[in-house]
């Protein structure tokens, strides 16, 4: 029930941010309407980056406690993950094009970052399907989340230095460029569209968590089942000491 | 070097409560099959306890979730009352296990398999070691060849030889006798003397049955998974309760 | 005036994508949920027959 | 008592088993060299015969090619583990993980270096670049490559073993991961190349010195997880 009114709040937030992102703010002196694709890049953006660290410290505690819930939440903001890079790389595309006129830039250290990060959590989603024990999943998705989770930070140094040491970054980063009509109304906007689009993102992520543990539960009935199969099977075959006591309590 | 020391009290001295396997309910999975539905027994120290039954009964499994090689996916299993998941590293030490692969490397002579796996468990006297233990084996013409040339039967004399110079409390052996001609057969047994005689508990598992039968002080038997039938001295069934597994409840959350 | 269809194609991707993996998310929780109701129905009512016998 | 050098001596015995094997069973680390190399002749036909683009774009060539012989390379080095299941029986021996990974890795190390200091020459002739006034920087570059590359490659090839199409997921894991290891020793040869006129090739080097400690880490504290079953 509590989830459900965060659905609610989190969809009506949304709309709330959107309209007002859209319609109310002014667009950019510079950029013009264009602009207003950050509304929903930084925020995807914002939800990927923390989608991965959630992967990797869930899949940290796993390692620790063996606990099979801590590997849900991996898997589920793992999957957020790839859904979030995904659109921040799509609005970063849209963005780039009416602005620097092309779609892909590989200057731009986030971009390149965000594809990696992408990559990486792609790799994890496949991987996990792969593997069917549950706790020898889980512990080696851990441990490929711990890596990916390494690499962010040394990829975005990478790519940022990749531009040039030395000399100054020779196309503006997107909020050099900005210059609002409005700017606290801008900022306003964007951290709503932040803080809207974070209250979906936890209420996905409480969904999808949800209908991890079912499948989990499910699992796990199907192996408890097989293990009475194997048993019935085997008593009813042999005499055994162990069929003489059955139906004891 | 080895941090272990080897507990090799009497078997029957009342001081020694805590038996060298104890498992509860053990069981495990692989895919759609259940190799292992439910096993609680337990063996005392110093003993040389056999299991038998047919393929698949679950003999293997057992032994390979003793050794720390697989994980149960239910129940618990201790060695020397140390849980094989919580502490697998203290029950490392404790345990030798032959297992179905020899687990040698093939571009690697005979001799250069010992010394690694004398280092890798911290003999400092590996020199000395290893021709005597290759020798043990009846494998001393054949030390500087490189195991690729070895016939199945050589391969597990080797592998012998690595167990040997391990220094266990407790020895797990799956069928020891495969691949083995009548000479090599009498080496098993006089190896099972040995550590018999050193104190250690030894379980095999073996199609063998007659062959271990004389050697061993109790038996277990296997099938389909589950403990069937135990006799003789120092192994026993722990726990009746086969009746108890219902169906999970499943969960719906809100 | 372009810019415009390049905004409208970032929101509408990312707002309808969100909104698809939603509505697919909860598709499959119901489902699995069913799912598992049954199975605990089934179970319960084999214990009560069991209990009658 | 004296665990780290305990834990040296392992990974050393580890590391010299692989390499007597490696040694011993020379075709397979023959081919992976002959693969590389092809893979170079291959961008020479793909770039055209332009000997100035040719030497323009051969640091990023050159690392490449190491890049996919490499991958060959730690599968191969698992693959020793898993023929006679002997991952297993490594696994047994009462020895500390991190042993194993450090000796697995020093392995694949060793590998990589030899794969690297014969590519290059390789790389010299057929794409005309001077080796020779690079020396040094090329060589610190070439070493912190190949520590990176093995770190995480003997990780992801300890993830991969066991699994189904594992040919396929190797790749596809460890590609991305090493994308920062790619750049910065792409650039830091560069620089190395054209003799440093901007002074970029201290701070690449030091990136990869980063890279191959962060992942070392990483490594030390995972592999250990991989190898149960």
């Amino acid at each position: 029930m509590k989830t459900r009114i965060l659905g609610v709040v989190a969809l009506l937030a949304v709309l709330a941010a959107a309209a007002n992102a859209l319609f109310v703010v002014p667009a950019d002196l510079n950029q013009g309407d264009a602009q207003r694709i950050m509304y929903v890049h930084v925020p995807s953006a914002w939800l990927g980056y923390l989608s991965g660290g959630v992967t990797a410290l869930a899949g940290i505690g796993y390692l620790w406690k063996r606990d099979l819930r801590l590997d849900a939440i991996a898997l589920s903001a793992a999957e957020m993950g790839v859904m979030f890079t995904a659109f921040a790389i799509w609005g970063g595309m849209m963005w780039a094009r009416p602005i620097w006129g092309v779609f892909w830039q590989w200057e731009d250290p986030r971009l390149t970052t965000t594809a990696l990060l992408l990559a990486l959590y792609a790799g994890y989603l496949l991987f996990r399907r792969l593997t069917d024990d549950p706790h020898r999943r889980a512990a080696r998705a851990a441990v490929v989340g711990l890596v990916a989770a390494a690499d962010i930070p040394i990829v975005h140094f990478s790519v940022e230095w990749w531009r040039g040491l030395h000399q100054g970054p020779t196309i503006g980063s997107p909020d050099k460029l900005l210059t609002p009509a409005a700017p606290s109304q801008f900022v306003i906007a964007l951290l709503a569209m932040l803080g809207a689009f974070t209250l979906a993102w936890a209420w996905l992520m409480i969904r999808r968590y949800q209908l991890a543990r079912i499948q989990w539960q499910l699992e796990e009935h199907g192996r408890l089942g097989r293990l009475s199969a194997a048993r019935r099977a085997a008593t009813s075959t042999s005499a055994s000491v162990q069929a003489s006591t059955e139906g004891a309590p | 070097m080895p941090q272990t020391t080897i507990y090799s009290a009497p078997p029957n001295s009342p001081l020694v409560p805590i038996p060298a396997v104890a498992t509860h309910e053990v069981a495990r999975l692989f895919g759609g099959s259940a190799a292992l539905a439910g096993v609680s027994l337990s063996v005392e120290r110093g003993r040389l306890v056999t299991l038998v039954g047919p393929n698949g009964a679950g003999k293997t499994t057992l032994l390979r979730i003793l050794a720390t090689s697989l994980r149960p996916t239910f129940g618990a299993a201790l060695v020397d009352g140390i849980d094989v998941v919580a502490r697998p590293e203290l029950v490392r030490r404790r345990v030798a296990f032959l297992a179905h692969a020899t687990g040698l490397y093939d571009d690697l002579t005979a001799t250069e398999n010992l010394r690694f796996a004398a280092t890798m468990l911290g003999r400092a006297d590996a020199a000395d070691a290893v021709p005597a233990t290759l020798a043990d084996v009846g494998l001393a013409a054949d030390a500087d060849r490189r195991v690729r040339g070895f016939s199945a039967g050589m391969r597990r004399r080797l592998a012998l030889g690595r167990l040997l110079l391990a220094e266990p409390s407790l020895v797990l052996l799956d069928e020891p006798h495969a691949a083995l001609d009548a000479d090599g057969m009498a080496l098993v047994d006089r190896l099972l003397e040995r550590w018999r005689e050193g104190g250690a508990t030894v379980m095999v598992a073996s199609h063998h049955a007659d062959r271990i039968m004389d050697l061993a002080d109790g038996w277990a038997r296997l099938d389909g998974g589950l403990l069937v039938e135990t006799g003789g001295r120092g192994i026993g069934a722990t726990a009746p309760a086969l009746a108890r597994t219902a169906p999970a409840t499943a969960v719906a959350d809100r | 005036m372009t810019d415009v269809w390049y905004v409208v194609a970032g929101w509408v991707v990312i707002s309808g994508g969100m909104a698809l993996y939603a509505v697919t998310l909860l598709r499959r929780l119901r489902g699995t949920r069913e799912r598992s109701l049954k199975i605990r129905r089934g179970a319960e009512a084999a214990a009560s027959d069991e209990g009658s016998e | 008592m004296t665990g780290a050098r305990a834990d040296l001596a392992i990974a050393w015995a580890i590391a010299r088993k692989d390499a007597l094997s490696e040694l011993r069973g020379r075709q397979a680390a023959g081919s992976t060299l002959f693969f590389a190399a092809l893979v170079l002749l291959l961008f020479g036909f793909a770039l055209g015969p332009d000997s100035r683009k040719l030497a323009e774009a051969a640091p990023g060539l050159l690392w490449l090619a190491i890049v996919f012989g490499g991958l060959l390379t730690v599968a191969r080095l698992h693959q020793v583990e898993t023929d006679d299941d002997a991952l297993d029986q490594l696994a047994r021996y009462p020895v500390d993980r991190r042993a194993i990974y450090l000796g697995k890795a020093l392995a694949g190390l060793l590998a990589m270096a030899v794969l690297g200091g014969l590519l290059l020459p390789v790389v010299g002739i057929m794409y005309s670049v001077d080796l020779l006034a690079a020396g040094p920087g090329l060589l610190l570059t070439l070493l912190l490559g190949a520590i990176g590359f093995a770190a995480v490659g003997t990780l992801y090839a300890g993830v991969t073993v066991r699994m189904r199409a594992r040919e396929v997921m190797l790749p596809l894991l460890m590609l991305p991961a090493i994308a920062p290891l790619l750049l910065a020793a792409v650039k830091a040869t560069t620089a190395a190349l054209a003799g440093d006129p901007l002074g970029e090739f201290w701070p690449w080097v030091q990136l990869l010195a980063g890279f191959d400690v962060i992942m070392l880490i990483a490594g030390g504290a995972g592999y250990g997880f991989l190898l149960e079953e």
